[in-house]
């Protein structure tokens, strides 16, 4: 598999460690039932067939962290952006993962 | 140069003297030399800074930092691209001994600013094997139409974090290499590099 | 030159060098055959036909194919630690001096004493072993399976390291062209002359495919000087790499392949520094799969018997290697294709007895070739046996009017027709699909980026490959990113590939194999349809059918075909089984490249290692790093006495240590301060600048991930260090909650790891030696550099250093950083300095024994399933503010009071050693897994103390202070009773390291 | 029911006879309109289950349903080890269970699995590992379960041809567990199903499951592509597709679906005896019963239901087989494949009731799948039967993930992909 990331361009797979889902969003810690958003962020998943989005660290890179979005049965890949812009556009606009 | 009153010693001893290594028939295809005597300095720009950071550096240098993995040069020092929103700085270490805070007082209002200098060996290779003996440890596209002088690349070598670039079309490539694995790093090449003949110079 | 008597080779043709011959020897006997032969073209030549002997049965057998799909004509090759089982003579270059065995065969391949299982064959079906065996069920393990696995495996692996090297290396283009007969050579040529880069992959070490085992006209040259003109062609664009002994073995995702190059496989061994085989990682934007067909053998009684091989393959010895296969031949085909075989054989002076073709009414094109040549057409016939045991001697065959003819012949050519090399288009899950007017299956999906050309696609004949190898070829430059330019295409004469599928000769006598190598025959696949296993990989698994080391190149269509037959299906109902990488079999070091023993991972070496080195340190693996473990002097008697000493030294007067490699982190920004809040438990806001603190941080599972130190050097510019072990790690981690959680911060991280060589120097002496080392403008008294101070400060004249005051030994101690460079110099200036105190280098073993004594945790307590609360640093958490971990921390069992917290202990019998691993059990409790209530993480020999002390998790352990309780070490045989006591043995109140 | 008793009576019979005789392993039924308990997912477990469901806990309306052909999850792609020797109090007495059922299981459902207890040797390389190792060991001696500590000459003994002198990570020894071994893998799903089927269990192949039809907070079956089959419990078995099938009645697991790589080598005369993993590296390697060095190591990494993997990871493997044992440098890869891994957040299963009510899972096996079989089956038949869980596995709860009650063997916390 190789992954083109947005800094680098297009790199093996070796180069890269996978974290997990980018869906999942840390909840507010302050928030009252915080224990069980706590416990669904950390462990539950909804692992589908199909598209996944998902967190990369391009560590043999420039160690940014990705989203991808791939297909978890072909290993097609749609799309890379950077974590961070995602993230920052995701908190402007409140847009949930 | 009164920050560098201990002796400093390369990483690498195998590289301080001339010698030549495998193959000995014909000339060496392989040519490979430390760099010493440099200063090196990472930049990562203060949050919302990027612009004025490359503004400034742009008036203070010269030249257009980078926002793509390249690498710019002026006034005897380098710039390379190193991440997002982030570079380093190659200078010599003989005329900036102190580069890090040379550029904190110049710069330091966009950037935050660490000493590497100690941090890297820098291997310059050269010759007409040095891209195939490169690609057995780099999985990198360096032919010269995907390559070329002033192209920078963070990537892996034989296991080993590096930043490679390109200075010139001979062609001639150089390793920052973390300084601790740079003893492996040189393992590899050379063994790599041994069925071409390597003739190693002392560092310069 | 003359021919020894006996010989098969022919007084001329061929491709191979006559006048270099090559001696080499089989099974101990010297032969000769040529430059340019393969081990099975000059075993042929030479006569040699009985090679091997199959898996189950050790019936004989020869060569069937010419290329890398044979199945039986398998060797040992070369000698010692280079021998090679299951080495495919097809494929083995002949070159001076080479020596080959046979392999599976006692005491020899002429007199095999196995061949007794061929007559137990009857017992020996498919998945006999499932069925019996169990009875008394003692002897499985004792009889039956030492017998079974006597007899597993074919060849034997030497045993011994393999000398020579490997290589992998990574190649780019744009389009990769795998295979070189005429479809590959016309892609690599349409793609090439749009200025595409291209790669040309070649399994075979000349070019060109069937064009040099077949006698074809192109554009008026033979096919063998076509293949030839054409490769020149290609050598001269300065854009084309043509890989020669280069297959293409997997399909990965992404446009990468993975090819195999042997390098030094045709020589007798690699030459000085090269390489015996390359593993090639290509990356390619396109590709155009031009494999070969790999044709398919007839099944009929004793189908295996040496001599009977593929008409292809005949032809492919007689005009590429000049050798016939046979004096008196039985040409048996089911295809127009193949039919040619009996002009070409008449034509080199073969006799040829007849052309037998199982089709009732005979093709115009067999019959004019036999005509032609005056052959004897028996059509509508089959051979239903043949006969002869250890070389065919003839063959009985049914006529179309019931009659049975027996016929003298030492070579029968059979040809069931051809199935397309589809297995590269399967390997991202795509699935062939069936083509009835060929009788085979052709690709279907193919991988992204993947055209296939030619016979791999089923278009058979020689015109089809040249056209669609040169439009493929075009169409991949295209896509990526060239202007294709058109090219007059070489001209050829029209052929037939008519087919009439013959699965197998159903009045068959003698077994009929389908799967040679395994000895899977007719038999065995209608007993796994009588059984159940209909399902394809049922049939795979309980026949073994495909699973041997040709992986059923030749057998797995015919054995599809008959599950369908017998489960009265159609073919393209049963399915095919997935097939995988690799395409054909690749050698594991290969794969390992140059990361093999030492070079399986870098070396990493902190700044000291040569000196180090030159105070004959004992070192050890840490990680990636090498690091001093102790330095032991001349008559010290074990580790103990040296570590002991570097204790003492380092407790009494002063030790050095290098500790460089704990992981740096230069953080800055203006939340540098908000960000530590929010990573680690413990508050950061108020660390004054120019101070040190220690910091523990959390996964967000609430279990703790790593701790150190870091130090305030600037209002927005702290200093972290980590665990050696987790430096990565925790980078990582700290770029995730930056990028991902917390994009809004203004930080800054930088790994300064490296650029640090760091020493601790410890001991009520160190700062009688640092005075000598740190410029006098720097004031390193208590007063003004009280403990957790730090700060920037020049040594030796002016050098810009960092000082620590920082004591994980529990002495007073510093910890002083220079840039890398001036490591070396530094503990050198160091040792200078500390001389008339008598310093004392210390390794890693001290360091720990130092911090057992002194009860600080380490890697064996922060094991990834420890607390914040188990490690006893609860109160650390914050309750001012949220931070990483904090929430699941919470969870019950996270802060259940019945965990296991960390305390020391220490032998009731003092004199006694302790040792890590042991299991703690209450007095008057059975030794048993309901009792146990917790470990020995670490222990020392402390000569502070004069005893073993230990650090382990212990149920409640802080509550339990002075009772009394066993340590059980039942694998070590060995249980003594310990004392809980607090962590903290040495110096309890701290006022050594603050003085 | 279908099949024969294998009896050395009946092999002569049959050799003699030509092998006419012998049935069906299992019947090919056509659904009921309904079953007291379906199981979904005709792999080892699933049919393990049925088995015992039906053997020993006396129920008698059972299907096993599988969407292709059975034995064709985990249990038909592994590297075939059986062992038990874990670590923690939730996972050492339940692994051991099974191992107990392995030592019985050929005569218990008359079927040779050839089962090898040829040993296995965890290599360690460090006095850390060596630590943690001895550790691991007592755990399993205070269980009642055999384990025995090496030093480098006692691995020597068992493995003379390791690199025990230009190792990057010296060999300091090992933990042996003389009682592992390994098992024909395809065997195990064949002796199953044709115990099950003997008992009268409907194993209904080529039936995928589309959804699970839920009354009032109650499962009541299943739909498949061949119909509605009504279920008064349905258990799920389908490692793999664990969430797929889960989401099919509204639940989402704590668990993600990874590839892992297996490898098997061209056969070669018996050359290693026991089964042995690198402790430095991601390998581990034995030889089967036909020559074949079958050997594996890390996951791929990322979330994956291809089947199949990438080269990085064999050449990581590979890389790992040569630091340790350069003699196999020669020694050719035949196949390489991929499977997918039920890989929980905290690297141990999960067997246990679900939020609704008649719905069973058994799920989140990583790669412990394969030497789980027999007693996950028997637990998983425990739980069917009588609603609770047999008391070896009374830790692989669903909710643990809540509590914090993780049984996390590797220490890495909620990452899949790192235990």
């Amino acid at each position: 598999m190789r992954i083109t990331c947005p800094h680098c361009g297009n790199r093996s797979l070796d180069e890269f460690i996978y974290l997990g889902d980018a869906t999942v969003q840390r909840p507010d810690p302050a928030r009252p039932d915080a224990l069980a958003a706590f416990v669904d962020y950390v462990y539950q998943r909804e692992n589908p067939v199909g598209r996944h989005r998902e967190l990369w660290y391009h560590n043999a890179g420039c160690h940014a962290w990705l989203v991808v979005t791939r297909d978890v049965r072909t290993h097609e890949i749609f799309g890379v952006e950077p974590a961070k812009e995602v993230s920052l556009s995701e908190k402007t606009t409140g847009a949930a993962r | 140069m009164a920050n560098r009153t201990l002796e400093l010693r390369s990483a690498v001893p195998e590289l301080s003297r001339n010698s030549r290594i495998g193959r000995q028939d014909g000339p060496a295809r392989l040519v490979v030399s430390e760099m010493t005597g440099l200063s090196v300095v990472s930049i990562a720009a203060r949050k919302g800074q990027s612009g004025s950071l490359q503004g400034a550096v742009k008036k203070l240098f010269k030249i257009e930092l980078p926002n793509t993995p390249r690498r710019v040069e002026a006034g005897g020092v380098a710039f390379l691209w190193a991440g997002p929103d982030q570079w380093i700085a190659i200078t010599d270490m003989a005329v900036h001994p102190d580069f890090d805070r040379e550029l904190v007082a110049k710069l330091g209002k966009f950037a935050s600013f660490t000493d590497q200098g100690d941090a890297r060996t820098l291997i310059r290779v050269s010759g007409p094997a040095s891209r195939e003996v490169i690609a057995t440890g780099v999985p990198l596209d360096l032919h010269p139409r995907a390559f070329q002088p002033d192209d920078v690349a963070l990537t892996h070598a034989s296991h080993i974090a590096v930043t490679i670039w390109q200075i010139d079309e001979e062609p001639t490539f150089v390793f920052a290499v973390a300084r601790g694995f740079a003893r492996s790093f040189w393992h590899w090449l050379s063994d790599s590099g041994s069925v071409h003949g390597i003739e190693v110079s002392p560092g310069t | 030159m003359t021919l020894p008597p006996g010989s098969s080779r022919m007084s001329k043709g061929g491709q191979i060098d006559r006048s270099t011959p090559v001696d080499f020897s089989f099974d101990g006997r010297s032969y000769q055959g040529f430059a340019g032969d393969t081990l099975a073209s000059a075993l042929l030549a030479n006569n040699v036909r009985l090679i091997g002997r199959s898996f189950k049965y050790h019936r004989p057998r020869g060569l069937i194919a010419a290329g890398s799909e044979e199945p039986n004509g398998i060797v040992e090759l070369r000698s010692d630690a280079r021998r090679e089982p299951n080495t495919r003579a097809t494929m083995i270059e002949l070159y001076q001096g080479l020596e080959a065995e046979s392999q599976n065969r006692w005491p020899s391949l002429d007199f095999d004493l196995l061949s007794i299982n061929s007559f137990l064959s009857p017992f020996l079906t498919a998945g006999f072993y499932y069925k019996t065996f169990m009875w008394p069920a003692a002897l499985w393990e004792k009889l039956y399976e030492p017998i079974i696995r006597r007899a597993a495996g074919l060849g034997k692996a030497s045993g011994l390291d393999d000398p020579d090297h490997y290589e992998k290396s990574t190649l780019f283009c744009d389009v990769l062209v795998i295979g070189s007969g005429p479809a590959g050579l016309m892609a690599a040529r349409a793609a090439a002359r749009s200025g595409a880069r291209v790669v040309l992959a070649e399994e075979d070490s000349a070019l060109g495919g069937r064009l040099l085992g077949d006698q074809r006209i192109i554009d008026g040259l033979s096919s063998a000087e076509w293949a030839a003109k054409m490769a020149a062609e290609l050598e001269a664009e300065p854009d084309v790499r043509i890989l020669r002994r280069t297959a293409v073995f997997g399909v990965y995702d992404g446009g990468t392949y993975g090819a195999l190059e042997r390098v030094s496989d045709h020589l007798a061994e690699p030459h000085h520094h090269a390489p015996r085989q390359r593993l090639w990682r290509i990356v390619a934007k396109r590709a155009v799969l031009a494999a070969v067909a790999i044709e398919r053998p007839l099944v009929f009684g004793n189908n295996d018997r040496p001599g009977i091989m593929l008409a292809g393959a005949v032809r492919t010895y007689l005009h590429r290697f000049g050798v016939a296969s046979g004096s008196n031949a039985i040409v048996f085909v089911n295809n127009d294709d193949a039919a040619s075989t009996v002009s070409e054989l008449a034509a080199a002076g073969v006799s040829v007895a007849a052309l037998v073709d199982p089709r009732p009414v005979v093709s115009p094109v067999v019959e004019a070739l036999a005509k032609k040549a005056g052959i004897r057409v028996i059509s509508g016939g089959s051979v239903e046996r043949a006969l002869g045991s250890k070389s065919v001697s003839g063959a009985e065959i049914r006529l179309q009017d019931g009659n049975l003819l027996t016929l003298p012949c030492d070579l029968i050519a059979m040809s069931g027709g051809w199935n397309p090399s589809v297995h590269l288009t399967t390997h991202l899950n795509g699935r062939p699909v069936w083509n009835s007017s060929i009788a085979a299956f052709v690709p279907g999906a193919v991988p992204p980026g993947m055209a296939v050309a030619g016979s791999a696609s089923g278009a058979l004949s020689l015109a089809d490959a040249i056209t669609m190898g040169d439009s493929l070829g075009q169409d991949a430059a295209i896509a990526a990113g060239f202007k294709a330019k058109k090219s007059a295409l070489p001209s050829v004469e029209p052929e037939s590939t008519a087919i009439q599928p013959l699965w197998r000769v159903v009045n068959a006598r003698g077994k009929s194999f389908v799967d040679f190598q395994n000895d899977v025959s007719v038999l065995d696949i209608e007993l796994a349809e009588r059984e159940g296993f209909r399902s394809v990989e049922h049939l795979k698994r309980y026949t073994t059918l495909g699973m041997a080391t040709d992986q059923g190149k030749t057998a797995n269509v015919n054995g599809l075909a008959l599950m369908a037959e017998f489960a009265a299906k159609a073919i393209e109902n049963v399915g095919t089984t997935v097939m995988r990488p690799p395409f054909s079999p690749v050698a594991i070091g290969a794969f390992g490249g140059h990361h093999r023993e030492k070079n399986f991972k870098p070396t990493r070496l902190p700044p000291s290692h040569e000196w180090a080195v030159e105070q004959g340190a004992v070192f050890v693996e840490a990680g990636y790093w090498l690091r001093a473990q102790y330095y032991p002097k001349p008559g010290e008697k074990d580790w103990l006495e040296t570590v002991t000493r570097e204790v003492k030294a380092a407790r009494s007067s002063v030790g050095v240590c290098d500790v460089s490699t704990l992981g740096k982190i230069d953080i800055q920004g203006a939340d540098a301060a908000e960000f530590l809040e929010r990573v680690y438990i413990n508050g950061w806001k108020n660390l004054a600048i120019g101070r040190a603190r220690y910091g523990l941080m959390l996964r967000e599972d609430g279990i703790v991930m790593d701790d150190g130190t870091t130090t305030r050097l600037g209002e927005d510019h702290f200093f972290m260090t980590t665990t050696t072990a987790n430096a990565a790690k925790v980078m990582q981690h700290l770029e995730f909650c930056h990028q991902w959680l917390w994009p809004d911060l203004d930080v800054q991280m930088i790994s300064a790891t490296e650029q640090w060589a760091q020493f601790s120097l410890a001991g009520p002496h160190v700062r009688d030696v640092l005075l000598k080392l740190v410029d006098p403008e720097h004031d390193i008294s208590n007063a003004a550099f009280p403990y957790m101070a730090a700060g920037e400060i020049t040594v030796c004249g002016g050098t810009r250093a960092r000082l620590y005051r920082l004591s994980f030994s529990g002495e007073l101690a510093f910890e002083i950083g220079v840039p890398s460079r001036h490591g070396d110099a530094l503990i050198r200036k160091i040792m200078e300095a500390g001389a008339e105190y008598g310093i004392t280098p210390y390794g890693t073993e001290a360091l720990g024994v130092m911090r057992i004594e002194k009860g600080h945790v380490a890697g064996a307590e922060l094991n990834g399933i420890s607390t914040a609360g188990d490690l006893g640093l609860g109160r650390m958490m914050s309750i001012k503010k949220d931070y990483i971990g904090r929430v699941l921390a919470g969870r019950p069992a996270l802060v259940d009071p019945n965990r296991p917290v960390v305390v020391g202990f220490r032998p009731v019998d003092r004199k006694r050693r302790i040792r890590a691993g042991a299991h703690f059990i209450r007095q008057g409790l059975e030794a048993a897994a309901q009792n146990d209530e917790g470990y020995m993480t670490s222990v020392a020999f402390s000569p502070s103390i004069g005893h073993w002390i230990g650090l382990g998790f212990l149920a409640r352990g802080p509550e339990r202070m002075g009772e009394i309780i066993r340590a059980c070490d039942p694998i070590r045989g060995e249980e003594y009773l310990v004392e809980v006591v607090s962590p903290i043995f040495y110096d309890p109140e701290g006022e050594k390291l603050r003085g | 029911m279908a099949n024969d008793r294998f009896s050395i009576f009946k092999v002569i019979s049959e050799a003699l006879g030509g092998h006419k005789g012998w049935q069906p392993m299992w019947r090919e039924p056509e659904p009921k309109p309904a079953y007291d308990v379906i199981i979904v997912g005709g792999g080892g477990h699933g049919l393990a289950a049925a088995y015992y469901l039906a053997k020993v806990y006396g129920v008698k309306n059972i299907a096993v349903v599988e969407k292709g052909w059975i034995g064709s999850g985990n249990v038909g792609r592994n590297t075939t080890i059986i062992r038990s020797n874990y670590l923690l109090p939730g996972n050492v007495p339940f692994y051991e269970l099974s191992m107990k059922l392995w030592e019985g299981l050929e005569q218990d459902f008359n079927y040779n699995a050839m089962i090898s207890q040829r040993g296995i040797i965890n290599l360690f390389h460090s006095d850390a590992q060596r630590d943690a190792y001895v550790r691991r060991g007592n755990a399993m001696r205070l269980h009642g379960v055999d384990a025995e500590l090496l030093d480098a000459a006692g691995v020597k003994k068992h493995l003379p041809f390791l690199n025990f002198t230009n190792n990057r990570f010296p060999i300091q020894g090992g933990l042996r567990q003389a009682r592992g071994g390994t098992v024909r893998h395809d065997a195990v799903a064949w002796g199953y199903a044709r115990g099950a089927d003997a008992q009268g269990v409907d194993i209904i192949q080529s039936c995928e499951v589309t959804g699970i039809r839920t009354e009032k907070g109650r499962a009541v079956g299943i739909e498949t592509t061949r119909g509605y089959i009504g279920a008064k419990k349905i258990g799920l078995a389908c490692a793999g597709n664990s969430s797929r099938v889960a989401s099919m009645a509204g639940l989402n697991l704590p668990i993600e679906s990874h590839v892992l790589q297996a490898f098997v080598s061209e056969g070669i005369k018996p050359f290693i005896d026991t089964v042995v993993t690198f402790g430095a590296g991601h390998f581990y390697i034995s030889q089967s019963d036909k020559g074949g060095l079958v050997f594996g190591g890390d996951l791929d990494g990322y979330n994956s239901y291809a089947q199949r993997g990438n080269l990085p990871t064999i050449e990581d493997v590979c890389e790992g087989g040569m630091a340790l044992m350069p003699a196999i440098g020669r020694v050719r890869l035949l196949r390489h494949w991929g499977g997918i891994m039920d890989m929980s957040m905290d690297g141990s299963p999960i067997i246990d009731k679900t939020p609704i009510d008649g719905l069973y899972l058994n799920a989140g096996w990583c790669y412990g799948g394969f030497k789980a079989t027999p007693a996950s089956g028997f637990c998983f038949a425990h739980l069917l039967a009588k609603d609770e869980m047999h008391s070896v596995g009374t830790a692989y709860r669903l909710d643990r993930f809540a509590t914090g009650h993780t049984i996390d063997e590797k220490g890495v916390g909620a990452q899949p992909n790192l235990h």
